[in-house]
């Protein structure tokens, strides 16, 4: 029953550093390092993960903004890097992206309605004579108001930007809405609104959402299922429930303990994590969290674990760690000086 | 990067040939016959022919052009119809010259034309402004003659403080720099000021300002180095033209240069010293791109060549 | 200080000037080869002069005086045999001999077609030339030809070492272009010797110490590239330079009202004319020639364009030239008479026409003139300026109306004031651009060139002007004159009518 | 959720033509912008001149009277007499339109076709941008004059042609100028961002790239029309352009040449005139650049 | 408010409008609040309300068409808003230092990180480029980037979003500022390196007495960092209280309703998540008495008249007419029972 609308399969995508005066490649960044997942029609897949660890490149990568160094990306069936240029335009209006940067991704010379217009223009959503009303209702949509039409990007504040960059995405009525920190820099109210409203889409229109955040709060409420990323490596893979409540990556379990309460009595025992953060310049052999990870062997700095279910996970819960089953059992015991 | 470099060296001799066959070609094209030209108004068709015949200019074309390109990849340009002298000295005799003058009249205008440019586009919409303006719009509209003729007239005659012809000693290039200098800064401090104005409003600015970096510092290192792409290729170009067409400064304030030497050549139908010229030149514009294109990507790292 | 037309002649009989000093020449354009042979360029010969002697020199007034000949004759019996008799004791620069041997080849290398000089067309009537012993020459010519001597004084004649010719031939079977050698170190007999050139800037030359005849006074001479008048003039004015040549008619008033800077007029054996296509309608009937001849104030033309530098011409010869008329009748300026000739050819509503030019400022100007007065008379006369290369060969092949072009007699010769502009055997590049075809003026062209008598060379060039004055192929408007701009130091100074400038008296005080 | 937020706004505005909108804000910040305003004016007035200009001057532009030559100005002359006697005042009125159709049609001509090269070179990059302006390097460094010569030949004198050749060696300069400026913004994100939507090239390089290099390009043209004119006299001397006795300025300017020290003015207006009109360009050009761009204050 | 600790900054009554081609934008229109020494407050609010032009109006950073018309911005009991350009410079940076809401297009895309951070030791301190670099690598290390000697040297455009805005942070701490202004600082991190981050600060403001000015969205950084909060809403500061009541005992509407749209992340909620009906009014149709009004639930007559910031005993703020005297509405009404979360 369920379709398979985005295939991943291994993707890969390294960036060359350049280095001395004449910019010789010295070194790559391997930001997403080899990495596959699935996701079905209608559901809201959350990456989340350390920031640098590659969630953006990603997102960019599927819909070939930066072409992937390598690995295979299948939307609706279809090999998307296999496309030609016009084949890929017209794919675009089945999936869309709202950048992490909302002042960045919009042309500073172009007013609301010209971005949004435009938008109209190059997938002829449209007839001309309906877009006015189209854009209206996009903009209340998004919780702008009618007398901000005709405003130029820098006359909106951070979260209004986000809001044009978030219809823009809309208005093409796309399947696949990848949305990089998409409400990170609204207010809670507003924020409220857009979800809801990105739901209701859901639900209506079987909308399908890669969903990119640091904040867990929103990804529980949203997503179906939720990646965890370390480090350009998928950590863990889970349904939201399982992910939550039964976290098995050390990683995923620092994560989660680290999410601020908005109770300020309330004093958490955070897993603080040791060690220096690795780059993705020269990865950590073996699991890339070991250098952080309270319960490394010698065996995680020279085996790399692969993602695997156990008994205790439910179904499509997959983590990547050697010594899921030794933790659970509290045999292991976290290493903390 | 040396790869880039390298590419781009390689790049030259599809350029060097191009060149050359359209130099060629046109040459043909264009009446006017240098025996004839050599004769002046009178000369009997014997004659003519006979220096046509000595020229080699009555093999077909494509002889001529493989035997001029075979010796050129040699390094022999041939010698002067004209003069009979060396194509390769006449050219190196004066290449210095022109590079010099060439290059003191860039650092000139760069010098004058950033800051006219950058004071502008501070007090934008000032007097100051309209001034500075005015002044580089004059500077441009003038024709070097003019302003040559004039600063002689000024310079050298009535105040005695520079010479009014040559090439070689300070007191020879301050005027004919100054002329050349001039249309260039007028240019720079335009082009400076109007990108100057697309940049201090950007967002990056204000973060210099509130790290409470002094103004200065935030126009001259923050905002000019984001504003110098438009400002570099007009330095480009100004200095490859220079290299290539000073003929009127060359004339006003008598220096040997080969913008006079390529013209004269012209006229005179004096083909191979107009392909040596010209080759010499346009080897000269594409590594003076070549830099430009370097320039580029020291400015901003996100310009991409390869 | 102005200074007249002929003080210039007087300065020579001035007071001594000290010896000693180098003096500087503006020249408007570098010399285009030391080789006399090689160039055909006032510039050039401007420099050559000092270095290179001829067999005959000219004076001011143009009358032909021993130069490394001392005499010569025309044989009276076959008019096509001439006997120059040579100089002893003259030794060339790089110390070689001059001699018979020397004029051989000095001769045979311009008639060479390898060489290709473009002076050539000035000796090609010589077909031998017999070395009858060291001293003594012998030409044998075509066909009677009176004015070798007159055409061996020119410049082209000068003399080149002989070791210096072999050492060019030497270098030309290397693959080298002829006179390359010669070029770069021009060795002849005259009064300075070559130092260096520095090409497109500067010519320096020294004083020949051991001069056949009375040493140079100047230590040396540097000529130097000037080509724009303004700074020619400033580099007077601020003396870093002796001499302008030349400066520009507009200068004039203001040298002369410096008061260190003089200026003199030298009358020239040039001529500036507007040629007819006489082979196009409407200028193949003669009385619209006329009618245009009639129609232009040349004097209005002369102090408009020129700032009265010239004296109108009549002609195609100026009054210096040998067979010069002073009978022969103006068309004269008379604007009626040039409607109604108009219209007695059929264009009593004037017709539309091109005029070209090169792109000389001062042609231009005349074509601006000129096409004013024209259109008094109804003629509408689009100026087209054309580049010189672009000029010279378009105006050959006949494809203009009208155009302007000027004529230097530099030999002072009728016949080369007329032959190559009339001669029906000189159409196209040789230098009738008026493609005038006339039976008679060509008998009275050949006619005069064969003669050996003076007199009746003059009138046979009599008949031929007023044949030509008559047909007005052309429309003959002035014989300028040549300015030169000079620092009052300089004293000495000659120049000829032929726009050379003498140096050997000069001293700068 | 609440149904408010989402549905379209109760105070819907009047329905507008948002292209119209936003010319009509353009149009508004230029009209407030008095330098561009004035710069404007006085292009429109010297349109008009250049129009009926002709039919009003004092006297006749090609009327040679040598006896007023070089005359300095006067209540008879007010910008003098040229080395031909004519009245420099009717000659300018005359040149006008010559003058200004060479100016701005050969900067405009080459300003277009150089933008859309330099914009296609800097956006494809790689093979593109190196085969295009390596074509762009020989024809900046090859001899003009070499160039004009042979369109005379073969398309013989005309002002057309001259505008020509004016325009074929301006192309490269806006060519390089454009691509320049089109590297710096073509990895910008917000072109990204359309990508993303599925534009075109055409329409990312005209709707996005192109209004991001208007601000030199805007410089270029407008001091290019001073270059132009220049130029252009240079050429008239070997037949291309306008022929004596036309009264286009620059060749007016190249005529004082000769005469600049004892009758500057021969030079000296027709050279005012030019740096007039260059002003004005400029002026306008500014106001444009301001009108042009959004963080400008209205 | 407690008013027996030192005050490092005083807004008062502070108003910065936009002169745009149509008409005044009131971006801020009579912000007061004040900062003690050495304590954190947060202000919420709104998207667009103001929040960052207040921050930048503090700084005196406002471009044209703004500019602030009106109020005082008293920095240790000196008006900033009439310094000379020159005095601010000192401040800017050294004392009052700013991180911006925009880490892409706020970071100079032609200068490496390093050369920006270090800049401010530059200027401030007087450093030496290497040093200079030496202590940028510091900084890049105390905000958690991996592998700071690298990054140091790479530019803004080749790092991910929470890097620039770590780099933002890094520039903003350099020189040890007395008042740190936060605009929404951790948006762009993830929340271990959030924790890390808000550690950091803490630490300064511990070792220094640093102030901090935080603008944020996230209301469980302003429950764990804060001392104070202040609301905002349509570019007025609706109600000021400390951060234990503002949580327990919200009392403007507005603020209860924020608290209300908050996903949880501890549990999981199923339906839609609450909102505030209707939307911001615009410039043009704003209200002339209680901007929440038209979406306040508890709306009456006096609404329709501009409530005053009236404090309380314990320094707590509130502009809203139910906590008045003249409240006309329900007498009953408890705001606070309407929380949800
Ligand atoms: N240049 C400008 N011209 C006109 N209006 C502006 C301009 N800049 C900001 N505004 C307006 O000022 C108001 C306040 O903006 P501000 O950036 O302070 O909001 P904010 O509270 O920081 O919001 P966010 O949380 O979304 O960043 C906004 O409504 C915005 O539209
Ligand atoms: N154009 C680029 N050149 C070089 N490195 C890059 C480039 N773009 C991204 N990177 C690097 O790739 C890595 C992953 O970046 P990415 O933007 O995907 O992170 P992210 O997971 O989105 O982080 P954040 O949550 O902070 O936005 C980073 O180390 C970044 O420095
Ligand atoms: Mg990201
Ligand atoms: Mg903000």
């Amino acid at each position: 029953m369920k379709k398979e609308l985005l295939k991943v399969e291994n993707l890969k995508q390294y960036f060359p550093i350049k280095g001395g005066l004449l910019g010789r490649t010295v070194n790559h960044v391997k930001a997403v390092d080899d990495i596959s997942f699935t996701i079905y029609e209608g559901e809201t897949v959350s990456i989340v993960g350390e920031s640098g660890c590659g969630k953006s490149t990603t997102g960019r990568a599927i819909l070939r903004l930066d072409e992937p160094t390598a690995g295979k990306v299948e939307f609706d069936g279809e090999d998307l890097l296999s496309l030609n240029k016009s084949e890929m335009r017209k794919k675009r209006k089945d999936l869309q992206i709202i950048f992490q940067d909302p002042y960045a991704s919009i042309n500073p010379r172009q007013t609301v309605r010209q971005v949004l217009e435009e938008a109209m223009i190059i997938q002829k959503v449209l007839p001309k004579d309906k877009r006015g009303d189209r854009i209206r209702e996009l903009m209340a949509t998004v919780g702008l108001g009618a007398h901000q039409i005709d405003r130029f990007p820098h006359e909106f504040s951070g979260g209004q930007r986000q809001r044009v960059g978030i219809a823009r995405a809309l208005t093409v009525d796309p399947k696949l809405i990848i949305c990089d920190e998409a409400v990170s820099a609204l207010d809670v109210s507003i924020q409220a609104q857009v979800i809801n409203l990105l739901k209701r889409l859901q639900r209506e229109f079987q909308l399908t959402y890669l969903f990119i955040s640091h904040d867990l709060g929103v990804v529980r409420h949203i997503s179906d299922r939720v990646i965890v990323m370390y480090l350009g490596r998928i950590v863990e893979i889970a349904d939201k429930k399982s992910l939550f409540t039964n976290p098995q990556h050390p990683y995923t379990k620092a994560l989660l303990s680290a999410i601020p309460s908005t109770d300020p009595e309330k004093k958490k025992d955070r897993i603080i994590l040791q060690g220096d953060v690795p780059s993705p310049i020269n990865p950590p052999t073996g699991c890339r969290f070991h250098t952080r990870c309270p319960f490394a062997t010698e065996k995680c700095k020279t085996d790399t674990p692969e993602l695997r279910t156990t008994d205790f996970m439910k179904e499509g819960h997959q983590s990547a760690c050697h010594y899921m089953e030794e933790i659970k059992a509290g045999t292991r015991e976290p290493n903390y000086v | 990067m040396i790869k880039f470099i390298i590419r781009r060296l390689i790049q030259t001799i599809p350029v060097l040939i191009g060149v050359s066959i359209v130099v060629f070609g046109l040459m043909f094209l264009i009446p006017g016959d240098p025996a004839q030209i050599i004769a002046g108004e009178s000369a009997s068709q014997q004659q003519i022919e006979q220096m046509r015949e000595r020229l080699g200019l009555n093999d077909p074309i494509p002889v001529q052009y493989w035997n001029f390109i075979s010796n050129a990849v040699q390094g022999d340009l041939g010698s002067s119809i004209r003069s009979g002298r060396d194509v390769t000295s006449e050219i190196m005799l004066r290449f210095w010259t022109t590079v010099e003058l060439a290059l003191y009249s860039t650092i000139l205008s760069v010098f004058l034309g950033l800051i006219a440019g950058v004071i502008s586009a501070t007090r934008h919409n000032t007097y100051i402004d309209s001034g500075i303006m005015l002044v580089a719009l004059l500077g441009l509209s003038m024709p070097n003659f003019w302003l040559g003729l004039m600063l002689i007239k000024y310079f050298a005659v009535d105040f005695g403080m520079f010479s009014a012809s040559g090439w070689g000693e300070f007191r020879q290039m301050v005027l004919p720099v100054i002329t050349l200098g001039t249309s260039g800064a007028a240019v720079i401090a335009r082009m400076t000021r109007s990108s100057m104005l697309e940049v201090i409003g950007q967002d990056y600015i204000r973060t210099a300002r509130a790290k409470g970096v002094k103004e200065q510092i935030v126009i001259y290192r923050h905002a000019l180095k984001n504003a110098l792409i438009p400002v570099v290729t007009v330095v480009g170009l100004s200095f490859g033209s220079l290299l290539g067409g000073t003929v009127i400064t060359e004339q006003v304030f008598a220096i040997n240069g080969m913008g006079r030497l390529m013209i004269d050549a012209i006229l005179a139908r004096d083909f191979p010293i107009v392909q040596g010229t010209v080759l010499v030149v346009s080897l000269l514009f594409v590594l003076v791109n070549l830099l430009v294109d370097i320039a580029y990507r020291m400015l901003n790292k996100r310009i991409d060549l390869d | 200080a102005g200074n007249d037309t002929n003080e210039s002649e007087d300065s020579t009989a001035g007071e001594e000037g000290t010896a000693g000093g180098t003096l500087i020449i503006n020249q408007s354009s570098d010399a285009v080869s030391l080789d006399p042979h090689g160039s055909n360029d006032t510039p050039s010969s401007n420099v050559a002069y000092n270095i290179y002697e001829a067999l005959v020199v000219q004076d001011q007034e143009l009358n032909l005086l021993p130069g490394l000949a001392t005499e010569w004759t025309q044989d009276e019996e076959d008019p096509t045999r001439w006997e120059f008799q040579l100089r002893e004791g003259v030794t060339f620069h790089d110390g070689s001999d001059f001699n018979a041997e020397v004029v051989k080849a000095n001769i045979d290398r311009i008639l060479d077609e390898d060489v290709a000089s473009p002076r050539s067309f000035l000796y090609d009537m010589i077909v031998e030339i017999n070395v009858i012993d060291d001293y003594t020459v012998e030409f044998i010519t075509e066909y009677p030809y009176a004015p070798l001597a007159a055409n061996l004084a020119h410049n082209g004649g000068g003399m080149i070492s002989k070791e210096l010719i072999e050492a060019d031939y030497a270098a030309m079977e290397e693959g080298r272009e002829p006179g390359a050698v010669i070029n770069e170190g021009p060795i002849g007999t005259g009064y300075f010797k070559f130092e260096n050139w520095n090409p497109g800037q500067e010519i320096n030359l020294t004083r020949n110490e051991d001069y056949w005849g009375e040493n140079a006074k100047l230590d040396g001479v540097t000529f130097r590239v000037v080509s724009e008048p303004g700074t020619r003039l400033a580099n007077l004015q601020t003396g870093d330079a002796h001499i302008s040549h030349p400066i520009i008619p507009s200068d004039v008033g203001q040298v002369e009202a410096i008061d260190n800077l003089e200026v003199t007029r030298t009358p020239s054996v040039s001529l500036s004319y507007f040629g007819f296509n006489v082979e196009k309608e409407p200028f193949n009937d003669v009385k619209v020639r006329q009618a245009v001849s009639m129609a232009i104030n040349k004097d209005d033309i002369i102090n408009g364009v020129y700032d009265g530098a010239g004296i109108p011409a009549i002609g195609p010869l100026a009054p210096a030239v040998f067979g010069y008329s002073e009978n022969a009748e103006p068309i004269p300026y008379d604007v009626d008479r040039a409607k109604e000739l108009l219209a007695e050819a059929g264009y009593e509503d004037g017709f539309t026409t091109t005029l070209w030019t090169n792109d000389s400022p001062e042609r231009t100007n005349a074509a601006v003139a000129v096409q004013a007065q024209l259109a008094e008379i109804g003629i509408t006369v689009n100026i087209e300026v054309l580049e010189w290369g672009a000029y010279l060969e378009q105006t050959s092949n006949g494809e203009h109306d009208m155009f302007i072009l000027g004529w230097s007699t530099v030999t002072g010769d009728g016949d080369y004031g007329m032959y190559a502009l009339f001669h029906s055997s000189q159409h196209g590049t040789p230098g009738n651009r008026t493609f005038i075809d006339n039976a008679e003026l060509d008998d009275l062209l050949d006619q005069a060139r064969r003669s050996s008598d003076e007199q009746e060379r003059l009138d046979l060039y009599e008949q031929a002007q007023e044949i030509l004055i008559e047909e007005a192929p052309m429309l003959y408007i002035h014989h300028q004159e040549f300015l030169l701009g000079y620092r009052s130091e300089v004293q000495g100074l000659v120049q000829t009518p032929t726009d050379i400038l003498k140096l050997n008296e000069v001293t700068i005080q | 959720m609440s149904q408010e937020v989402n549905t379209p706004s109760t105070s819907s505005p009047p329905p507008v033509n948002p292209r119209l909108e936003s010319w009509k804000t353009f149009f508004k910040k230029l009209r407030k912008n008095k330098a561009a305003m004035f710069g404007g004016i006085l292009i429109l007035f010297f349109i008009i001149v250049a129009i009926i200009g002709p039919y009003i001057t004092p006297y006749s532009p090609n009327q040679v009277n040598y006896s007023m030559k070089l005359a300095p100005p006067s209540a008879d002359h007010w910008f003098g007499t040229d080395h031909h006697g004519r009245d420099i005042f009717s000659r300018i009125i005359h040149g006008m339109k010559i003058t200004l159709s060479i100016g701005f049609v050969s900067v405009f001509a080459s300003a277009i076709i150089g933008t859309i090269i330099g914009i296609i070179s800097g956006y494809y990059g790689k093979r593109t941008d190196a085969i295009i302006m390596r074509i762009m390097d020989v024809l900046l460094a090859f001899p003009g004059i070499l160039l004009a010569l042979a369109i005379v030949s073969v398309l013989g004198p005309s002002i057309e042609n001259v505008i020509i050749a004016v325009a074929i060696f301006s192309i490269p300069v806006f060519a390089r100028i454009v691509r320049g400026s089109t590297l710096s913004v073509r990895k910008l994100e917000y072109i990204d961002a359309v990508k993303a939507l599925g534009a075109s090239d055409f329409r990312i390089i005209f709707k996005h790239i192109l209004p991001n290099v208007t601000s030199p390009l805007i410089v270029q043209t407008t001091l290019s029309i001073a270059t132009a004119i220049l130029t252009a006299s240079g050429l008239s001397f070997i037949g291309l352009g306008a022929q004596p006795p036309s009264p286009e300025w620059g060749a007016m300017l190249s005529d004082g040449r000769s005469y600049l020290y004892q009758a500057g003015h021969v030079a000296l207006f027709p050279g005012m005139m030019i740096v007039i009109v260059v002003l004005a360009f400029n002026i306008f050009g500014d106001g444009l650049r301001d009108a042009l761009d959004p963080k400008m204050k209205a | 408010m407690s008013t027996n600790s030192e005050t490092i900054l005083d807004v008062r009554n502070l108003q910065t409008s936009f002169f745009t081609s149509e008409l005044e934008v009131k971006a801020v229109d009579g912000v007061s609040f004040k900062v003690p020494k050495g304590k954190t407050i947060g202000i919420v609010g709104e998207s667009g309300s103001g929040k960052s032009i207040t921050s930048l109006s503090i700084l005196r950073l406002i471009q044209n068409p703004g500019k602030v018309v009106g109020g005082e911005v008293l920095f240790n009991g000196e008006n900033i808003l009439e310094k000379s350009e020159a005095q601010m410079r000192k401040i800017r940076g050294n004392d009052i230092s700013m991180i911006f809401q925009e880490p892409m297009t706020s970071l100079n895309p032609v200068y490496t990180v390093g050369q920006q951070i270090g800049e401010a030791f530059q200027i401030h301190e007087k450093l030496g480029k290497k040093e200079a670099i030496k202590k940028s690598i510091d900084m890049l290390k105390l905000v958690g980037i991996p592998s700071p000697e690298k990054r140091v040297h790479q530019y803004p455009f080749e790092l991910s979003g929470g890097m620039r805005q770590r780099v933002m942070i890094a520039m903003a701490l350099a020189c040890n500022p007395k008042l740190l202004i936060a605009d929404e600082p951790t948006t762009a991190l993830d929340v271990t390196i959030q924790a890390q981050i808000l550690e950091l600060m803490k630490d300064l403001q511990d070792r220094l007495g640093m102030s901090i000015i935080m603008i944020t969205h996230d209301l469980g950084v302003v429950a764990e960092t804060c001392d104070y909060v202040a609301v905002m809403y349509c570019g007025k500061v609706v109600e000021y209280a400390s951060v234990k009541d503002l949580f327990n005992n919200p009392r403007h509407p507005y603020t209860v309703g924020l608290l209300n749209s908050l996903p949880r992340h501890d549990e999981d909620v199923e339906g839609e998540l609450e909102i505030i009906p209707g939307s911001v009014p615009s410039p043009a149709e704003m209200p002339t008495g209680c901007r929440f009004a038209p979406r306040c639930a508890y709306a009456s007559d006096i609404c329709k008249e501009l409530p005053q910031l009236e404090e309380d005993e314990n320094g707590n703020q509130i502009r809203c007419w139910i906590y008045s005297e003249e409240w006309d509405g329900d007498p009953e009404v408890n705001v606070y029972e309407k929380r949800t979360t």
